[in-house]
């Protein structure tokens, strides 16, 4: 789960961490109002949970609250990313002497948290670990002794500072980790870190990757969760189920997380166009089966539903089962095309082919039939 | 033979009476598999399909030899559950349980290094070494035995490419899910490096998705290594947006790493057969075998 | 430091581990009025940090609000092991079924905590381990790990507990931890761990031990733990002197804890009394010393003042000096016996001897010397 | 020679700006310890008596060859300072520093356990083999080369009695503070394993005080191992109250345990002679020796 900037900042100041005065609003008005209680020059900054905002212009500066007003119009309204802008950040516009980044989080290689540092930021971490390598350092963290202060201190060192400063940067890596742990971060970085010119140690920007699988230890970020989601997204959650949207008009339903992104593959192969991924995850009950044929027979975008199971923990009775009940609830027809193997295999398919749905063997079969009956013309979907 | 896991090897099931729990301990038995206990706190002095139950692991390794465990625990509970297992010189642990959150993984994982012990997955169909013995949740009658090793980060594609296999004559050594969440406790490395000591495994298949770099890693110890086994891979997830995480955890592509064309590139470099769909990798398999 | 009763009752509480209803009074009547809001029989506890208060007849039980009054009129300003009853705990004494033991502690062999774990309780745990070993369960624990929810199951088992109290156990000791670690406790013990005729598991008595060193960790324990000293322990702790009083006459200071017991025991080989252990640590400033010689100045018990100190950190010459402003400031004379050596001795010694105070350089003769002067005869101490 | 430390050991010094840093760091010096650098956060580039001060072990490390370092930072910092040094493979760690909660404590030496390193103190004089090297804070002029190894637990007592040994013309090999405190990194037995295949140690005394059981310990060790070299012990603080702490963390009677009765019998019972008072010790070594 992605926390905006502003939640990401809320974050860390309190944690102590500096970040620039700033007041959230979802209005012109509100805009204005607060312009009018900073200090000019102001920055103002669209709040959506996506990466290179300040490049699709979700960033801008005004030097007068008239001129916020003007930008925050602008802003209110525009998407970013597909994301509608609900809110804007009204902050007060430093004086920077130098822009750092600095952040936790987890390598999969290394499989344990790492810290990043680097000489320089205001832009993606990866841009500048492919452009200036030399700039950047990582550290393996033991994750039983996690960031101690001498790692923040290395990282400050890396960053050339001495005295003083080091010691203040000490204080905000450390706060940057333990809110990362305490909030049970993927992700938490500090991008740009800024030295103002009275040199002090800033937050400009902040974005911090909550693991969705912690979220039971944050009931606070678990409502903020469904708000987030789309309305199939939403749905989907509802039921346990791994959802996302795509663009095309094919529905598919599998199970497992690999199987549904091959079978996508694959129907790209044979020429179809994918309306979503859906995972009705392991062992999934009848109700969630349902659930998911429901989603997809209510979706209009939808034209023909793919069902592709291979029954491990879940079996095909069930689904099965479920399949019927989402046909029979709903009273909407769409062509479907289904295969079916594994656990109780003969029982499912025995209930699916009473109410005339054919079974297939193979996943390709039964993509070519789907691709087929997308098209309409009476042919199967070929392999390009 | 095969790696990792063999007819000898002695098994407790942890979290074994919950419905997960019974239903894969009575498959595994089926299959042969050496259950010898399971574990479920609060649930001590029962039975699950003739297997003992007891309350910790302590007293299950009191009673019995014990070489592995398999975790069915739940996801808050199951980083302790491997824990319990690790502390109590269980060497190999197969965690089946998936959404366990990163944080407790790596832990996990961290503490089995060091005292060298195995972790496979979280978040994994387990391990299967066809006709001898199965820990995990995987529709054991879609595998056979034979002479090549299987490495996956998904479950049900790996079944449905262990069926296509099975269905072209070609048996399997050892199949092994390392797991779909982000952090798994083996690599696609460490298992290359079993199967290439394994001299009942002639050719191996990787399937990998997109996410993360331990493809391109495995790519790299390929080269490196000069590994002498023929290899085939299928990447799944060409096709799906980035930023978007698909279903797994670990299934993401985030800027510029992760991504399909990433990995099957640098597999190719390494001189590895891609193959375009699941049912691809059989025919590439039976070329290079003939070879 | 050692909370009583009813602090370590209140931070078991906040962990949700159960402990019997029950109310701290201070006074006579506000024992009765507290009874009269408990459900009798009652126990009525003396507030006291020492361990052994039942036998020393500080828990008695009533069964009426009048039956309390009498008890507590008996236990309010009664002393034991030489500390004043101050406050009482009122409770509701329970229909027990069985008392067991539960404890984490260092272990200074293991280099660890360790958990304690006994199928009897109600009696110190030494006397449980001595008598009945095979009742007694001590595991290590990996200080990374912690206590995990298996060790916790670990000692319910060893307890013979199963199903639902194996559970109920599991939580309670967990929380025990989790209390300890946070309050840096040496020592936390619950003892007895009561299980009620109904089943359920109930703190009847706790011991926190907190690490002194800790402290500064634990502000509002801080305060607390300067209450809690006599008032000559008070002073000295205010100038960081560790000091503990004895029964003799003979006033005591040293440099080292070592030193400082080593010089009692050869103060009682030689027939002497010491009146004090005071150990002005490694490095003592001349104020240090000064507050030092100061104490056992205005001590009316010491007639005679020991001063051994072999310098190490501690520099002879800032030693003369503070005593000699600690003679300057008070005014007031008693014979000094003084052993001084180390780090710039010779000067130390001529600023003591300009002032007519004689240096020796043996412990031993200045043990002799002391003694000697206590006795007044002209003679020194013997060896015995 | 000696234990632990010789006249080749370079050593850095962490908290070198402090008041007892710069101190002792010039005594060391004069001794003829190589201090190679010191260490303490954002006072990096600055010098301490011509010793270059780094900000991070790191940066020393990185400069200079670093087998030991010694630590006088306060408290509060003193352990995340100890798992600095050791993470950097420093295998030598002196702990001056006293009041450390010993939470801290224990996790510092269950890390240097783990990586095989070696902590000595917290709460210790240090270590001082005459003539050659000392990591410490003792008085270096009392003590004189010789054939003596000495094992104490506080500090100022082993001065007294390592100042009365030169006297009586006994010089010492290696002098050792394990340290005041309840817990820490080397016990009487780790050192007493090292003394006995110390080709330069001929005899040894052990300075315990009451408190704890490390000194009984020592006694079953040395009766279980036969311990062959000849052992005089002083044990401090027969006359002090139980329950009440004597200065050091370490020194407190609890209930039975930790009275300076079960030590001096335990170690009677293992064949050390006792001294009555810290004079007698020389005595009782020379005639174990000359025996």
């Amino acid at each position: 789960m992605k926390l905006v900037e502003y939640e990401a900042k809320d974050v860390l100041k309190r944690y102590g961490i500096p970040v620039p005065q700033g007041i959230v609003v979802t209005s012109v008005e509100e805009a204005y109002k607060a312009a009018c209680k900073l200090k000019p020059p102001f920055a103002v900054k669209a709040q959506v949970p996506v990466s290179g905002r300040g490049k699709a212009g979700g960033i801008l500066f005004a030097y007068s609250p008239d001129e916020v007003k003007v930008i925050a119009e602008k802003l209110l309204g525009m998407h970013i990313k597909g994301l509608p802008v609900k809110s804007l950040l009204i902050e007060e516009k430093l004086s920077i002497k130098k822009e750092l980044y600095f952040g936790i989080t987890v390598s999969r290689v290394d499989q344990t948290y790492i810290m990043i540092a680097s000489q320089e930021g205001g832009v993606d971490i990866e841009e500048i670990a492919e452009r200036s390598p030399e700039k950047v350092m990582t550290l393996r963290l033991d994750p039983w002794l996690g960031l101690q202060p001498y790692h923040a201190r290395l990282a400050a060192r890396f960053m050339r500072y001495s005295g003083d400063a080091l010691l203040s940067l000490e204080n905000i890596f450390q706060s940057i980790y333990r809110a990362g742990m305490d909030y049970d971060a993927e992700l938490i970085e500090v991008n740009p870190l800024a030295e103002t010119i009275d040199g002090n140690f800033v937050a400009l920007d902040a974005r911090i990757v909550v693991d969705d699988n912690a979220l039971f230890r944050h009931k606070e970020l678990q409502e903020k969760y469904f708000e987030l989601l789309s309305p199939h997204e939403r749905e989907a959650a509802k039921h346990d189920l791994a959802y996302v949207d795509l663009d095309g008009d094919l529905g598919i339903i599998c199970n497992g997380a690999g199987l549904t992104m091959a079978t996508i593959d694959v129907v790209h192969l044979f020429g179809g166009r994918p309306a979503n991924f859906l995972d009705v995850g392991g062992g999934a009950s009848p109700e969630r089966i349902a659930a998911a044929v429901k989603m997809l027979l209510l979706n209009p975008k939808v034209k023909v539903i793919l069902i592709n199971i291979l029954g491990g923990i879940t079996r095909c009775d069930e689904v099965a089962k479920g399949i019927l009940d989402a046909l029979r609830s709903t009273g909407i027809k769409k062509p479907l095309a289904v295969r079916l193997v594994g656990t109780n295999e003969e029982q499912g398919r025995r209930m699916l082919s009473e109410l005339g749905i054919s079974v297939v063997d193979s996943m390709e079969d039964a993509v070519r039939q789907a691709v087929g009956m997308v098209r309409g013309d009476g042919r199967d979907g070929d392999y390009r | 033979m095969g790696i990792i896991v063999n007819r000898d090897v002695s098994v407790i099931v942890q979290g074994i009476t919950g419905r997960q729990g019974q239903f894969h301990t009575k498959l595994m038995l089926e299959y042969g598999t050496k259950i010898v206990a399971g574990v479920t706190p609060g649930k001590g002095g029962t039975e699950v399909h003739g297997v003992p139950v007891y309350d910790t692991v302590a007293e299950a390794i009191h009673e019995h030899k014990v070489d592995a465990s398999i975790i069915f625990v739940p996801a808050p509970f199951a980083a302790s559950a491997a824990l319990e297992a690790l502390e109590n010189g269980v060497k190999i642990v197969v965690i089946i349980t998936e959404h366990i959150p990163v944080k407790d993984t790596i832990k996990v994982i961290s503490y089995a290094k060091r005292i060298g012990a195995m972790i496979i997955g979280p978040n994994t169909p387990g391990i299967i070494t066809p006709g001898e013995c199965k820990i995990g949740i995987m529709p054991h009658h879609i595998y056979e035995p034979g002479n090549v090793g299987m490495i996956s980060r998904s479950g049900t594609l790996s079944y449905e490419i262990a069926a296509s296999l099975t269905r072209s004559g070609i048996g399997q050594s050892t199949c092994i899910g390392i797991g779909g969440d982000p952090v798994v406790g083996m690599s696609f490395v460490d298992v290359l490096r079993l199967f290439r000591e394994d001299p009942r495994t002639d050719a191996i298949v990787i399937i990998g998705e997109v996410g993360g770099n331990l493809e391109e890693v495995a790519a790299e110890y390929i080269i490196k290594e000069n590994y002498s086994k023929p290899l085939v891979a299928f990447i799944a997830g060409r096709y799906v947006p980035p930023e978007k995480r698909m279903g797994h955890a670990g299934a993401i592509v985030m800027g510029r790493t992760g991504s399909a064309e990433s990995k099957i590139n640098a597999l190719k470099k390494a001189g590895v057969e891609i193959a375009q769909k699941p049912s691809d990798i059989a025919v590439l398999l039976k070329r290079l075998i003939r070879r």
